[in-house]
């Protein structure tokens, strides 16, 4: 009874959801409120804002409500903590750091309102966060329209640093970046995962919209370039927010397929877990690779069974630097959890911002925006660099093997495995196929 | 003479309830002719079968149009009062959030057939201001003409909802209790009212009313109903000395 | 879509999973469809009371008493006043407005807002996933499909909270009391009735019941504070399916939909969203009244 | 001693005056009758003493208390009960869910089973649901539920409105019975004579304003009130 | 807003003359408002953007009050028009651009091409507000209103769909508006200002119209059938029939809202035809009051300038659901008639001016 076993790990895993967020927010709420004051204080000297010199400010746009605010919430403790730390160490060239953050509601013309009035009326210098695919796509021509750079850090969609022009959809230009790896580099990881297992029939299961599709047709394109021997037999594509998978399930249980790859996220990965248990999926299916499984999801409490395939954007444990150890180590002093790649990218927009503005001197957007083409940067994540031609991380894919971990009594990923995902590896691999690589 | 509405045979069943049960009648051009019956005895369900509110369970409705009878049976209300067929509610039933003289200008556009004219002012043509104006002088509401209807006392109410059945020139006028709850002035008022309209513009009406003075005093013609049925149907001296129709009204006192 | 590998499909596992699905919309349908009933008031903020039930289940289970049956019972009372005060503050001096209906539409909304908020800031984004009773903690293979057991046992639940329902609406004094409220508020005061008092106790009691689906949903779903949003859409369509204010139209209703959700992917693999609403402009036009009729019925 | 004293109310529907002052007394079990033709202010009256269009002014006092803002349900608690114009029996419960609902939320109530021997034509359709019952048999679940309260003060609302001559004669027995138990009766009639037949005094409504009030003997002698007001006269009367 | 002068100048002299002299008359009023509505486009930019955006939305609201507060039929599915405009004009601008860029030359195919698409959004709308309208004006109240949210999102399931490939699925179509070369100079049609006035324009000629439908014979027949449809009925007016026209004429303003707003936020979203944007129209119309002329603009005002100041304090922003959940509550419990009849009332209590529920504004 492998599976029962697993069960009782993930009890034990289960923390008090009450006293652990308890603990969280009268911290947050009690910083928020000096923040808040301190704006209120701002806007009562007459929006003298753009004046003031000593400040450089962020935008940080994320989901903050709705059922995709945990992605939001992950995000601010990272860019929070790296907000204490540069001002804890002198800040930016001297001057204050100053994060403001806006909800985008997910929808893209409350991203656009935000995103111009952080810019027109807060005086930003610079821009980061967006979550949703479809709201970057629809954020970044804007970005380019009033010349401020945008960095990316959650939003995954290869089209957003394919450069206009290059395929239909591609909204790619000079202004928008990302640092983190995108949907194509974790496919290329999946495939090549792919390739080294036993696995024939491969099948998947999806959110209905353009990313659980995007994620299907990649992992395929790839598994043909790379020459993995699969068969694609099934995919299932139940709506956000589905309460029920087990219709979805059986489907996919039916075709019998070998290995599945799913993009499920969020509360519905969660649901999606539980209800696969229950109908005996882990037993049926050799292997699963959950793509975005260790975002979110990562901490605690997480749902990801032990002994599946899942990959991250980035990993506490990988690569073993003093700069990932010292973050990691921080992190979970700070907030007693390990952290997700949606903390993490957060925190290192920040960081790249900082750079950029301190090895130009300037906070001019331009300027920034030539620092940030072709910066070479490292992070937690490693050391990496903004390719040129589309403004993506060349950052590896990290895949690994889901395994609890008593030290930190989390979910992590052991053995992992990081496939280096640069323009090259994925432009051989996808040669024939007419997606853009976004590298 | 010539009939303007006509029954036959009209039936309205609910369930086991026999409501109206089989009435035919053919109203004459310009009589005033008056229904009465105690209560339950089906002279609503019959107003409502005559203005399509009810469709009949069997039997026609035949309404006076350009080339004869036309038969408007299970025709819905807004086609019956095109028809040519007008009514007022025994329960005030007017829009009560405009002013009176809003009641009686939308009535007129609903006759005029502007109803689709969504650019001109409601106010602003000449001729439908004078006929809304010729209207409320005839009920003597042009004093309170800018009014907001539910600011106004039962009687004025009574009086807009004549207003209203007046201003669609109808061939035949249902009233249903003109006078209800009026005090006495203002029931002379009503059916001078109704006598002068008769009389000036040969207009019909088929009346019911409690008051029996006012229908003693106002009807070319009387019909009783009693449980859904034509009881007695004649002058006002041969009906008010029918032993039935005593009967009818005075339940066991007669005994 | 491949048919000959699906049909076969159709079997036990999807009739269970489309009645454990109808059995978790029934209870949080039956109570809009109650409060519809007797009050009048459409309530938008009864998905987030679902979620609240969910969440309070949670907390009892963690931090209070590591026992199943009393987090349910716990939480479904928990939302159940919440419910209360919620009608008692901002509802009840709504009754007599004339534009009333659409008020308490806004009222109800505004309060999905904060029952969201409130939550977020409380238990924070994150999805939980609860632990299923440990008696129902095993799977159940029928033919080709397997099943938690502990769906048959919500089934089992809803079926006895519908029968139980019933029986107190059309079977006892209390019952009787809501029917004819319901049909005649102001004969029913002038007999006597309490109607605020009652109102606030049907409001309570439909509160209960979706505090009772929520918290019945927490060892099948995961818990987060969007759990509501999808559900009360979802109840609505069910409930004009059913007719407004049926307690049997809300079972039906609420079967109907968890089994067009469990089986119609299967074969539509592009109508998931598009079914329900479909069926309800159908029902709308072709029978308003929903296929069954008022209170007790 | 009044009992039951109205003073001056005026009340409204929305925004239309039905009420203009009108004042009423009462004694402890006395019948009285308010006449008036329709429209003229007679269910309102009704209506405003039960709490259920409460009047803008005036006062409306009940055994020494003031009972003007009371809600309908407190006015029922303290002995006052209405047989309504319009019956409304509720529809979905049956006839005897209506008489037990009733029964449960007064005080003192009387037995169920006393108002089927008090009707018996009620018996057979205990089961049947108010919707399906025949306008009379509607007429008499509505008193049977306002005397199984065993109100102190009973208030009927044309109770004899479509109601066969036959049931209307056994309805006049039936008050009579109560009325001998001290209950005090307010009754509106259209139907004159049943309300002279039982009524010791009356009141006489038009327009929102009572017009006169005196026994039933100085009505019934006063033709020209007759004529105006109750149109009463001539060939009905 | 500016172009053939002659003949207006002497027209605006004695406007404007008529506007000083004598007090706080009518012209005076306007005045104001014109000089205020034109300086907003001298405004910090993003305060255009906002305004731009408010001025959208009180269309929507409007339009949507058309159908809702002279006729009484509440809709929560004017989203699937909103949607319907701003698709019509994402698809027409996507796929016959370049073939309009071929006809008239490039130089102004931009203003050609939105002319164009906004006029084919409009048609679209209207297009599908026929069948819609049709089957939905036969029922009534709530049963309206819940059939109306099932088209709504049966709209959005479309659209999520995909359907030939024509609306882009979840990530909404992107809209580019291009720019113009007058003179040599390259002037942008999504400039801000320009843009302001181009909507300004738009939503002023409608909002004039929807003013002009209201006071029209139509809207005479409207606000009866609100009042009493049986008694409308009665008086010969085919109730259905007029309620469906009505449908129709709101979809159609609705429409021309989302054609704005897809020039403005640069994107046709999925979302504009969920029934959460469909909410949006209910809810400003509530919170500034169905029963005025001027209650959905208030409301739309409040909505959009209320959700603004909340962004502008980092810890209200982060939990802003809260405190606009409580504002819609506080502002329905206590502004009975919505805040255009609280200011009434206030107006009434400190000038002692006589104020009606109903029409106040919409007669005046």
């Amino acid at each position: 009874m492998e599976k029962d076993q697993r069960k009782i790990e993930n009890k034990n895993n289960q923390r008090s959801p009450i006293r652990a967020s308890s603990e969280r927010n009268s911290r947050v709420g009690r910083r928020r409120f000096l923040q808040s004051a301190g704006v209120v204080g701002a806007v009562a000297l007459a929006g003298c804002a753009d004046d003031d010199e000593d400040v450089v400010r962020l935008g940080a746009t994320y989901i903050f409500s709705g059922f995709a605010s945990l992605y939001g919430d992950e995000a601010e403790r990272g860019f929070e903590m790296a907000e204490e730390e540069i001002n804890e160490n002198g800040g930016i060239n001297g001057q204050e750091l100053e994060i403001i953050q806006r909800d985008t509601e997910g929808d893209a013309d409350s991203a656009i309102r935000q995103m111009n009035s952080l810019v027109e009326e807060d005086g930003v210098h610079g821009l980061f966060g967006l979550d949703s695919s479809g709201v970057a796509q629809a954020i970044a021509p804007q970005a380019e329209d009033i010349g401020m750079p945008y960095m990316v850090t959650h939003a995954a969609t290869p089209f957003l640093t394919s450069p206009v022009g290059e395929h239909d959809n591609s909204v790619g230009n000079d202004y928008v970046f990302r640092n983190c790896n995108s949907l194509a580099q974790d496919m290329f990881g999946a495939a090549r995962v792919a390739e080294e297992l036993d696995a024939d029939e491969w099948a998947t299961i999806g959110p209905d919209y353009a990313f659980g599709y995007e994620t299907w047709d990649y992992f395929r394109d790839f598994c043909e370039g790379l020459g993995v021997d699969a068969e694609f037999t099934e995919e299932q594509y139940p709506a956000l927010e589905t309460s029920d998978f087990s219709p979805y399930i059986s489907a996919i249980l039916g075709a019998e397929p070998d290995g599945v790859i799913t993009p499920l996220w969020g509360a519905d990965l969660t649901t999606f877990v539980s209800q696969a248990d229950d109908a005996g999926w882990f037993d049926a299916i050799d292997y699963t690779l959950f793509s975005v499984g260790m975002g979110t999801d990562l901490p605690a409490g997480g749902p990801l069974p032990g002994g599946q395939h899942a990959s991250t954007r980035y990993s506490p444990f990988t690569p073993e630097t003093d700069e990932n150890e010292t973050f990691r180590e921080a992190y979970y002093d700070e907030y007693d959890t390990l952290p997700t790649y949606n903390a993490e990218g957060a925190y290192r927009a920040v960081y790249m911002y900082k750079e950029a503005i301190e090895s130009t001197g300037s906070t001019d957007a331009d300027d920034l925006v030539d620092a940030f083409n072709g910066m070479e940067h490292s992070g937690p994540v490693g050391d990496y660099r903004l390719e040129e031609r589309t403004n993506q991380a060349v950052v590896p894919a990290i895949w690994g093997v889901v395994s609890y971990d008593d030290g930190w009594e989390s979910n992590v990923l052991d053995p992992v495995e990081v496939y280096e995902a640069g323009p090259e590896e994925l432009e051989s691999a996808l040669e024939g196929s007419d997606l853009p690589t976004g590298v | 003479m010539t009939t303007v509405l006509e029954t036959e045979e009209l039936r309205k069943q609910f369930g086991e309830l026999v409501a109206v049960d089989g009435v035919s009648l053919a109203i004459d051009d310009a009589d005033i002719t008056s229904i009465i019956g105690p209560n339950g005895a089906g002279k609503t369900t019959f107003y409502n079968l005559l203005t399509g509110v009810l469709k009949p369970t069997a039997g026609t409705v035949r309404l006076k149009g350009d080339d004869g009878l036309v038969d408007v049976t299970g025709a819905p209300p807004h086609e019956v009062a095109k028809a040519g067929l007008s009514r007022s509610y025994q329960i005030t039933n007017i829009f009560e959030g405009l002013t009176v003289r809003e009641n009686v200008r939308i009535a007129r556009i609903s006759r005029d057939g502007s109803r689709m004219d969504f650019l001109s002012r409601a106010d602003s043509d000449p001729d439908m201001e004078a006929d809304v104006g010729e209207i409320l002088t005839l009920t003597g509401l042009t004093d309170i003409a800018e009014t907001p209807c539910d600011q106004l006392s039962h009687g004025q109410k009574r009086t807009v909802e004549i207003a209203l059945a007046l201003a669609i020139d109808p061939n035949v006028f249902l009233m249903d209790e003109p006078t209800a709850g009026m005090n006495p002035t203002e029931t002379t008022e009503i059916v001078s009212l109704i006598r002068e309209l008769n009389e000036e513009i040969d207009a019909t009406f088929v009346v019911t009313e409690h008051d029996m003075d006012v229908v003693r005093d106002i009807s070319d013609r009387i019909v009783v109903l009693a449980d859904g049925a034509v009881l007695a149907d004649g002058t006002p001296t041969e009906v008010l000395n029918d032993e039935r129709v005593t009967e009818a009204y005075l339940g066991s006192e007669g005994q | 879509m491949n048919f000959t590998t699906l049909v076969p499909l159709i079997g036990i596992g999807d009739i269970v999973v489309g009645l454990s699905l109808g059995s978790r919309l029934f209870l949080i349908a039956v109570g809009l469809s109650l409060i519809f009933g007797v009050l009048g008031v459409l309530n938008f903020a009864h998905g987030a009371l679902y979620m609240l039930g969910a969440y309070f289940a949670l907390a009892v289970t963690t931090s209070v008493v590591d026992n199943f049956w009393l987090a349910v019972v716990i939480g479904a009372l928990a939302v159940g006043v919440v419910g209360a005060l919620i009608e008692v503050a901002t509802i009840r001096p709504l009754y007599e407005r004339a534009e009333g209906e659409l008020d308490q539409l806004i009222v109800t909304f505004g309060f999905v807002l904060i029952i969201h908020e409130l939550v977020r800031f409380i238990w924070g984004s994150q999805p939980y996933s609860m632990d299923t009773p440990a008696l129902f903690d095993f799977s159940v293979t029928v033919g080709a499909s397997t099943f938690s057991a502990y769906r048959i046992l919500v089934i089992g639940l809803a079926a006895l909270v519908m029968l139980s329902l019933w029986l107190f609406i059309t079977r006892t004094y209390f019952g009787s009391l809501v029917r004819g409220t319901s049909s005649d508020r102001e004969m029913a005061s002038m007999l006597g009735v309490d109607v605020p008092r009652l109102y606030t106790g049907v409001f309570f009691l439909g509160s209960v019941l979706a505090g009772l689906g929520g918290a019945l949903s927490a060892p099948l779903q995961s818990t987060s504070p969007a759990l509501g949003d999808q559900v009360i859409i979802d109840a609505f369509i069910i409930v004009v399916i059913g007719g407004l204010g049926s307690m049997t139209g809300a079972f039906v209703g609420a079967m109907i939909i968890g089994l067009l959700q469990s089986i119609g992917p299967q074969f539509i693999a592009a109508g998931h969203i598009a079914i329900p609403f479909l069926a309800m402009v159908l029902v709308l036009l072709f029978r308003p009244e929903g296929l069954f009729g008022g209170i007790g019925e | 001693m009044s009992v039951l004293t109205v003073e001056d109310i005026q009340t409204y529907y929305g925004n239309s005056h039905v009420l203009h002052g009108v004042s009423l007394e009462i004694e402890a079990g006395e019948v009285v009758t308010l006449l008036g033709r329709n429209g003229a202010g007679k269910t309102t009256t009704m209506r405003s003493i039960v709490g259920a269009t409460p009047p803008r002014s005036g006062s409306i006092t009940y055994a020494g208390e003031e009972i003007t803002d009371l809600t309908p349900d407190e006015i029922n608690a303290r002995g006052l009960s209405l047989v309504p114009e319009d019956r409304r029996v509720f529809p979905t419960l049956s006839v005897q869910e209506n008489l037990v609902l009733a029964h449960n939320l007064a005080r003192d109530p009387r037995p169920v089973e006393e108002m089927y021997e008090l009707f018996p034509a009620l018996d057979p359709l205990r089961s049947n649901n108010g919707r399906n019952l025949s306008g009379g048999e509607q007429q008499m679940v509505a008193v049977a539920r306002a005397l199984v309260q065993r109100p102190d003060v009973l208030l009927m609302d044309e109770p004899t409105e479509g109601l066969a001559p036959v049931i209307v004669d056994d309805l006049r027995e039936i008050v009579r019975t109560v009325v001998d138990e001290d209950v005090t009766v307010l009754l509106t009639e259209q139907n004159v004579d049943f309300a002279f037949d039982l009524a010791e005094r009356g009141y006489i409504i038009d327009t929102g304003e009572i017009v006169f009030d005196g026994t039933v003997e100085e009505i019934q002698e006063r033709d020209d009130l007759l004529e105006t007001y109750l149109s009463v006269g001539g060939v009905d009367a | 807003m500016s172009g053939d002068e002659d003949g207006t100048r002497t027209g605006l002299a004695a406007f404007g003359s008529a506007a000083v002299t004598d007090g706080w008359t009518r012209e005076r009023i306007s005045l104001l408002v014109a000089i205020g509505l034109v300086a907003m486009a001298f405004a910090p930019s993003f305060q255009v953007y906002l305004f731009t955006e408010f001025l959208i939305i009180a269309l929507f609201a409007l339009g949507f009050n058309l159908l809702y507060g002279y006729t009484g039929l509440l809709s929560f599915g004017h989203g699937l028009f909103f949607a319907g405009g701003s698709y019509g004009v994402a698809i027409v601008l996507r796929d016959l651009g370049p073939v309009i860029a071929d006809v008239v030359g490039s130089g102004i195919a931009p203003v050609v091409t939105f002319a164009l698409a906004m006029v084919i959004a409009v048609m679209i709308v209207v297009v599908v507000a026929i069948p819609v309208g049709w089957l939905s004006v036969r029922l009534e109240e709530i049963y309206f209103a819940l059939i109306t949210l099932a088209f709504g999102m049966l709209g959005f399931s479309f659209i999520l769909q995909n359907p030939g490939g024509i609306t882009n699925g979840t990530d909404g179509i992107l809209v580019l508006l291009g720019s113009v070369e007058i003179g040599g100079m390259d002037v942008r049609l999504g400039d801000r200002q320009l843009y302001y006035f181009l909507t300004l324009g738009i939503v002023a000629s409608a909002t004039y119209t929807i003013w002009r439908i209201v006071n029209s014979p139509f809207g005479a027949v409207c606000k009866a059938i609100r009042e009493s449809p049986d008694r409308a009925a009665a008086l010969g007016i085919d109730v259905t029939h007029h309620r469906w026209m009505t449908f129709i004429l709101s979809a159609l303003f609705v429409g021309i809202a989302g054609a704005l707003m897809a020039g403005l936020a640069s994107v046709a979203s999925p979302y504009h035809a969920h029934w959460t944007n469909s909410a949006t129209a209910v809810v400003a119309t509530v919170i500034g009051g169905a029963t005025f002329f001027a209650g959905p603009i208030v409301g739309a005002f409040i909505y959009l300038y209320v959700r603004w100041g909340i962004s502008r304090f980092p810890a209200l922003e982060a939990h802003w659901e809260l405190f606009f959940g409580a504002l819609l509550i506080a502002v329905v419990l206590y502004f009975k008639i919505g805040a255009v009849g609280g200011l009434l009332l206030l107006r009434e209590r400190l000038f002692g001016a006589e104020t009606s529920t109903d029409g106040g504004g919409e007669t005046e």
